[in-house]
């Protein structure tokens, strides 16, 4: 495997002959303008709760925000809303208000929190949110029709809900008999046309059919670029931590999906991570890469930081997240809606982009084998969280069948992406620092194993205390 | 056997060789508490028999399944709903957030004491779902997902769901080897109809004179409708509701509650014995599968297409499914009015998100409606009742010395 | 002559181990933990060298580990009780591929290769639910010292259920099988086998292979080591040391590191 | 002159209280649970006895409490801590709408009516995470006794964020804070705020009013009713300090006088009762 960390030298020799001033443009723009289109779209959002305007509350699984945008409606993501009060280290006061409530300690964060912020008023860390004029849903997540029953209860806001089927059971959804799915999209295309027909009842306006072709044509854009980037993290050393980076990326991907802004971020974005690559620039600013892992499930947001240095301190990288994949709205897939039949191909795409979301919680250890070879990785990190049991309930088992598989140490850490009384810091460094000790080990046994084993390999290049004994 | 032996003028319930070894004309308590402890027994004896009798298995995982469909092609529908099992390997599969039911059904496919021939869950709660695909990985029995709408509000629902049931039925129809025509699919629709009718008379007994019929006893006796045929759990029904209904039994001063929270995950019995103690839970969602039907379903016309709006448009509430129509804590507040309970018990499963997700609805609709109520969890292996005691111990104090 | 040590600051007993260059153990000590773990680290040490003529600075190498392992403040370096226990195991019990390691909050199930690299390990994660310190709570509720806890225990002939696994609630609940008219032994089996089903879904959970090395302070309760033989259908290596072997893992590496740095090839631990 | 006793047997202490027709508290008696609780009620009652001077035979009613309320033989009638707790509450503070009881495991929160029946009430998950165990290792493993907990906070300057994780992670979480430099006193004050904070849910969940009454074990902390004082931003009644563990054993008693009056108004004031609340 060539995931051997590069010599420490390595880098320091490529910055001598390069262009400073294109460097210091280029790299750290996505992160930049990612938190600039995400301050400007927030305040959108809280000059439409002052307005009053029209939103629809989606989620990031099979939202259909390119009909959402036909009907010049803002869009309202819970899950970022909630998440960002983690992020913002906030949550906490927003689930006590939740479980004030009635709410279990053991439900969802994220329902939890957008009650809170109900409650509240709209108010956020980042803004004001505003009420929702309908929820569009599917049922990619079942959470998401208890969290629609919410707002029906203290709003009586229509609850839109879609109705996605997936895969039968015993093979991913793509192995059904193309009638099955063809049935299926036409299921979903049905349902599609009758939420038209409320959409237009709501919005006072008739749906325009053009103006969605060009929304769909952005999202083909953006999802282009998309592909192309999680493509570019192949290199070694990666480009971008897919746990850390990557999570504002599809923050980004998910809330401005379809708007030009999002499709020349995401060109811009590949501009950046091709000049990365091109110049042998890292992921990690102050350390070598010396293990690639691939995250599964969803960050830790109330130590989001921390968590990211629990592994890069020990040169570990995020090369990909499976959390870029189901929660991207499919956009990783080889799929373009086709501008000569909008209606179709959107239902086309929301049926491909939920099936493959809930593809891999189904058959999670077949997309992982396939990563860990693609990406040359060397560790898995599973984080099931307390709080969905969709993306956490197959991780344990899914994670047995990957061991068997395939020869790469695999961490099983839990805690929550909302509730930091379920993260204990000094449990999850114990755990950390203990997978990363057996890398190492493993790292130098592998050397060992090679005759002509690189002496950089054995070397205490490694911050890690175990990579100089064992 | 005798009664269960005889025929009747419906001609639905004739049962040749019953699965449950029990004696009905034996003392009334004798016959519940054996039939306990066949639906306690983790080892399945009923569903065994069947098995060594060549029978199919369908095993199908709470909530809802339409069991006239296995039933139409002489397949065994087994509800599945974990057990009293010690769970020696199933916890490896999963998680610390995980409601048990899911790891005791997989402990019971992967021990064999219940690995049906074909096992069917649904895309209505996540867990379920996502058990298909651990159950795919690790039991040698085809793991199937039928897709329950969870839009039943669209116009395009009950076409989609028929379909699905054809699909199903057609897998079970290869598991079988041969296939069923519309004439045995309306022969079990009778015989269902016929299990329900009873299964109202069951509960109007506990509605009206709940001092006949303990809360665990009637559990039993619906529940050991999920493990044996229909015809034989008519049958025993049959038999025993006449007896219930003239059981000597006095009628004590006690709290008349609905319980709910029993939709999908089971209280163990000792639990429902130790609520019975202290009042008379005269209606509740325990099993809510087997009674989701309301009225009897039609045997005109096309039977799957009967069966998929009797799903949609004639059925119970639950917190997996989300129906316009019916507003769960609306639902509730009538189960409370219909049955003349004075308070609720408003339980659900460790861990299960669209249970207590549900609770917090519940709560405020009662503390509105001034019912009082008191909210609990519960697990299915859970051995120590203090907990819930305590709650009604005070419930019912606090009447005794106001 | 040098020597080489390993302290392991567990979240209830510190134990070390001292070694000579030849890797036999000259001196070894356990101590319960307390509320100074710098303290407590510096007297397991110093105790394991009493008696010995060697003063503490012919110690080459110290290797920390367990939960207080940055506060062996003399220690050269830290190393995760998780390798440790792994590298002492394998180390007894050359033939072990799987170690089960019963901790005061934690219990770690760990598959590894010959000479102890660490393949794959599990650990409780949500709670301290199933570890050693179940059997502590149970025994103050029962008035028991605990080690009279095995012995009782395997008295017992009909298993009670025990469904609270909280550390904290085990006194409560074996209380409130007591009040149910339940025997002692009964009880303590229950508590025995609650546990142990625990430690074998982590078992599972990593696979279990070859031979089975059983670690920790608990590995000196006869009926656990008798409960988990049983449900597994096997024979644990269990040793009179083993609840040294985390400590004696890390004196194995810090006689590593001690060699290596004569060859100059050692460097700062520079992790976290 | 008749009298009645109250025997609340806890999972540590045994606590009795006599009284007298007109609800005056005439002696209290203590004595260690340990699991012989039949015994351990005699004891405590003979104690009580003693010290208010009133005979055996004297004693019109007993009623029990407490986890160890069905195991006590010579009982006339057991009720749950909930209520006796309540009762006890009123006792000392007739106002008291709001009763939080804290011990070393469990959190139960009770919302009372004019009359002191209890109308709503919570107990704490079967899980320790945030309840006075957690407390009471952070202190053990910081090597502070229970007495030096409250003391100990009053030196903190700023209070260190703990989650109520487990109460036995605590420990890891607390070897963690100090590796980092966190002083002792500021550990100890994020325990209790975290613990506070748990209370004060719980209490919130049975939608509290004024005036709150706190029993239990936390009422031995003065720093910590300071805490919940700002809390709630309300003032907090705490039982006088020697009887601060006998409110459970108070309560009962009372109800045993109440029991007892109704059985003498009318034997089926129980069955009246329960119709009137149909």
């Amino acid at each position: 495997m060539n995931t051997v960390a590069q010599e420490p030298g390595q880098a320091d020799r490529t910055a001598a002959d390069r262009n400073a001033g294109v460097h210091d443009e280029l790299v750290g723009r996505g992160a930049r303008d990612g938190a600039h289109l995400f301050r400007e779209w927030f305040a959108e959002l809280t000059h439409a709760a002052e307005t009053g305007e029209q939103s629809a509350y989606v989620f990031v699984m099979g939202s259909m925000v390119e009909l959402l945008r036909t009907f010049d409606m803002h869009v309202v993501f819970p899950e970022i809303n909630s998440l960002q009060t983690a992020v913002r280290k906030v949550s906490d006061e927003y689930l006590s208000l939740a479980e004030d409530h009635g709410y279990s300690p053991d439900v969802c964060g994220y329902v939890k929190a957008d009650y809170a912020l109900q409650l509240r008023g709209g108010e956020h860390p980042m803004g004001r949110i505003p009420k929702p004029t309908c929820a569009v849903l599917t049922n990619a997540c079942n959470t998401y029709l208890k969290w629609g029953e919410i707002w029906e209860r203290m709003y009586g806001t229509p609850v839109l809900a879609i109705d996605v089927p997936g895969s039968r059971g015993v093979l991913p959804y793509a192995a059904l008999p193309a009638a099955e799915r063809e049935r299926d999209r036409v299921h979903v295309e049905r349902q599609i046309r009758e939420l038209i027909g409320t959409l237009e009842m709501l919005t006072g306006r008739a749906f325009d059919i053009d103006r969605l072709r060009e929304v769909l044509d952005l999202t083909n854009r953006m999802g282009r670029s998309w592909r192309r980037l999680l493509e570019l993290n192949r290199a070694s050393p990666a480009v971008f931590d897919a746990m850390l980076e990557g999570t504002i990326y599809l923050g980004v991907a998910n809330a401005l999906r379809g708007t030009p802004e999002a499709a020349s971020y995401f060109e811009d974005l590949v501009e950046e991570m091709e000049y990365k690559v091109a110049h042998g620039i890292g992921a990690l600013v102050d350390a070598p890469e010396k293990h690639r892992l691939i995250f599964v499930g969803v960050p830790c947001y109330p130590i989001f930081r921390r968590f990211y240095q629990l592994f890069s301190e020990w040169g570990g990288v995020f090369v990909s997240s499976t959390y870029t994949w189901f929660a991207s709205g499919g956009l990783d897939d080889e799929f373009e809606y086709d501008l000569t039949r909008p209606v179709e191909s959107l239902a086309d795409g929301v049926l491909r982009g939920v099936t493959r979301a809930v593809d891999a919680m189904l058959f999670h250890d077949k997309a992982l084998i396939g990563a860990i070879d693609e990406f040359h990785a060397d560790g898995v990190v599973y984080h099931p969280v307390k709080s969905c049991r969709t993306v956490s309930t197959g991780l344990a088992d899914s994670r047995r069948a990957v061991l068997e598989q395939r020869d790469a140490l695999c961490l099983y850490i839990e805690s929550d992406m909302m509730d930091k009384r379920v993260v204990s810091e000094a449990q999850l460094k114990n755990r950390i620092d203990a997978f990363f000790e057996g890398l190492d080990s493993r790292r130098i046994r592998k050397s060992r194993q090679i005759e002509d084993g690189d002496p950089d390999v054995a070397a205490p290049a490694s911050p890690g205390p175990a990579a100089n004994g064992i | 056997m005798e009664s269960a032996h005889e025929s009747r003028p419906d001609g639905t319930d004739h049962v040749v060789d019953p699965l449950l070894d029990v004696a009905l004309d034996a003392p009334l308590d004798a016959v519940l508490s054996e039939i306990g402890d066949v639906v306690e027994d983790s080892t399945f004896p009923t569903v065994r028999r069947w098995r060594e009798r060549g029978g199919r298995v369908v095993g199908h995982f709470q909530v809802y399944f339409p069991e006239e469909l296995a039933h139409a092609a002489g397949a065994l529908p087994v509800k599945l709903r974990g057990g009293q099992v010690e769970r020696r390997e199933a916890d490896s599969h999963f998680g610390s957030y995980i409601c048990s039911i899911l790891r005791t059904t997989l402990e019971l496919g992967l021990n064999g004491d219940l690995k049906p021939d074909i096992f069917v869950t649904h895309p209505i709660c996540d867990a379920a779902r996502n058990l298909a695909g651990i159950w795919a990985r690790n039991v040698d029995s085809p793991a199937q997902i039928l897709y329950l709408p969870q839009n039943p509000n669209s116009a395009f629902a009950a076409v989609y769901l028929e379909e699905e049931y054809r699909r199903v039925l057609s897998d079970i129809e290869a598991l079988v080897g041969h296939e069923t025509d519309d004439n045995a699919l309306r022969q079990s629709i009778a015989v269902f109809n016929e299990n329900r009718r009873l299964l109202r008379e069951l509960y109007a007994i506990k509605r009206d004179r709940p001092w006949l019929l303990p809360l665990h006893e009637a559990y039993v006796l619906v529940a050991l409708g999920g493990l044996i045929t229909r015809e034989e759990h008519n049958a025993v029904l049959r038999a025993l509701l006449p007896r219930i209904r003239t059981r000597d039994a006095r009628n004590r001063d006690r709290m008349r509650v609905v319980f709910e929270g029993g939709f999908c995950e089971q209280p163990p019995l000792d639990l429902l014995r130790a609520i019975g103690e202290f009042c008379y839970v005269v209606d509740d969602d325990l099993l809510i599968g087997l009674r989701w039907l309301l009225d009897d379903v039609s045997v005109e016309g096309p039977p799957l297409a009967r069966l998929a709006d009797a799903y949609l448009d004639h059925s119970s509430y639950s917190p997996v499914q989300h129906d316009t129509r019916k507003p769960k804590e609306r639902m509730l507040l009538e189960r409370i009015r219909d049955s003349h309970a004075e308070a609720a018990i408003i339980a659900a499963a460790k861990m299960c998100e669209p249970g207590l997700d549900e609770q917090v609805a519940y709560a405020q609709a009662l503390d509105e409606a001034g019912i009082p109520y008191f909210v609990t969890e519960f697990e299915e292996h859970m051995t120590g009742f203090d907990h819930l005691q305590i709650q009604l111990e005070t419930f019912v104090e606090n009447l005794l010395f106001a | 002559m040098a020597y080489a040590a390993g302290v392991d600051v567990g979240s209830t007993q510190t134990k070390a181990v001292v070694l000579d260059e030849a890797g036999s153990v000259i001196g070894r000590a356990l101590i319960p933990t307390g509320a100074n773990v710098v303290a407590a680290a510096e007297n397991a040490f110093s105790q394991a060298l009493e008696g010995q003529a060697i003063a503490d600075t012919e110690v080459g190498f110290v290797v920390g580990t367990g939960y207080g392992r940055y506060r062996v403040e003399f220690g050269d370096t830290q190393i995760t009780e998780i390798v440790c226990h792994a590298r002492g195991a394998a180390h007894m019990f050359p033939a072990t591929r799987t170690v089960l390691d019963m901790g005061g909050q934690d219990t770690k199930a760990i598959r590894i290769r010959e000479g102890g690299d660490v393949l794959d390990f599990c650990m409780n994660d949500k709670c301290a639910a199933g570890t050693g310190r179940f059997l502590q709570s149970a025994a103050a509720a029962l008035e028991l010292d605990l080690s009279d806890l095995g012995p009782v225990a395997l008295q017992g002939r009909r298993p009670v259920p025990i469904s609270t696994t909280c550390t904290v609630f085990a006194e409560s609940e074996v209380l409130s099988w007591l009040a149910r008219g339940k025997r002692i032994e009964d009880i303590l089996a229950g508590v025995h086998r609650s546990i142990a089903s625990r430690s074998i879904a982590l078992l599972r959970r990593v696979g279990i292979e070859g031979e089975v090395t059983y670690t920790g302070g608990v590995t000196r309760n006869p009926a656990m080591v008798a409960v988990l033989d049983e449900m597994l259908d096997l024979h644990m290596n269990v040793s009179e040391e083993s609840h040294y072997m985390g400590a004696l893992g890390a004196a194995l590496f810090a006689l590593e590191r001690m060699v290596k740095a004569r060859t100059g090839a050692d460097r700062e631990e520079v992790a976290s | 002159m008749r009298f009645m006793a109250g025997i609340d047997i806890g999972s540590t202490y045994t606590k009795a209280a006599i009284i007298n027709d007109s609800g005056e508290l005439l002696g209290t008696g203590l004595h260690k649970t340990g699991f012989r609780l039949n015994e351990a009620a005699e004891a405590a009652l003979t104690s009580a006895l003693d010290d208010s001077g009133v005979l055996r035979e004297k004693i019109a009613y007993v009623a029990t409490t407490g986890y160890g309320r069905n195991q006590v033989v010579f009982r006339d009638v057991q009720v749950t801590d909930l209520t006796a707790q309540s009762w006890g509450s009123r006792f000392f503070f007739p106002g008291t709408r709001t009763v939080l009881d804290v011990g070393g495991q469990t959190m139960k929160a009770m919302r009372l009516d004019g009359t002191g029946k209890v109308q709503s009430f919570r107990l704490n998950d079967k899980c320790a995470a945030g309840t006075g165990a957690f407390l009471e290792k952070t202190a053990r493993y910081l090597g502070y006794s229970i007495e030096e907990i409250g003391p100990l906070a009053e030196y903190s300057k700023e209070s260190v964020p703990i989650s109520g994780v487990c109460a036995v992670f605590a420990e890891s979480e607390v070897i963690n804070h100090v590796s980092n430099g966190a002083q002792p006193a500021d550990i100890m004050h994020g325990a209790m705020i975290s613990l506070i904070e748990r209370s004060v849910r719980l209490m919130k969940r049975v939608r509290m009013e004024p005036e709150f009454t706190v029993v239990g074990g936390i009422a031995r902390f003065p720093t910590m009713i300071r805490v919940m004082r700002e809390q709630l931003g309300q003032d907090v009644n705490l039982p006088p300090e020697p009887l601060v563990q006998l409110t459970g054993a108070i309560g009962a008693a009372l109800l045993a006088r109440r029991r007892l009056e109704k059985r003498e108004i009318d034997d089926s004031a129980r069955d009246a009762a329960v119709e009137s609340a149909q």
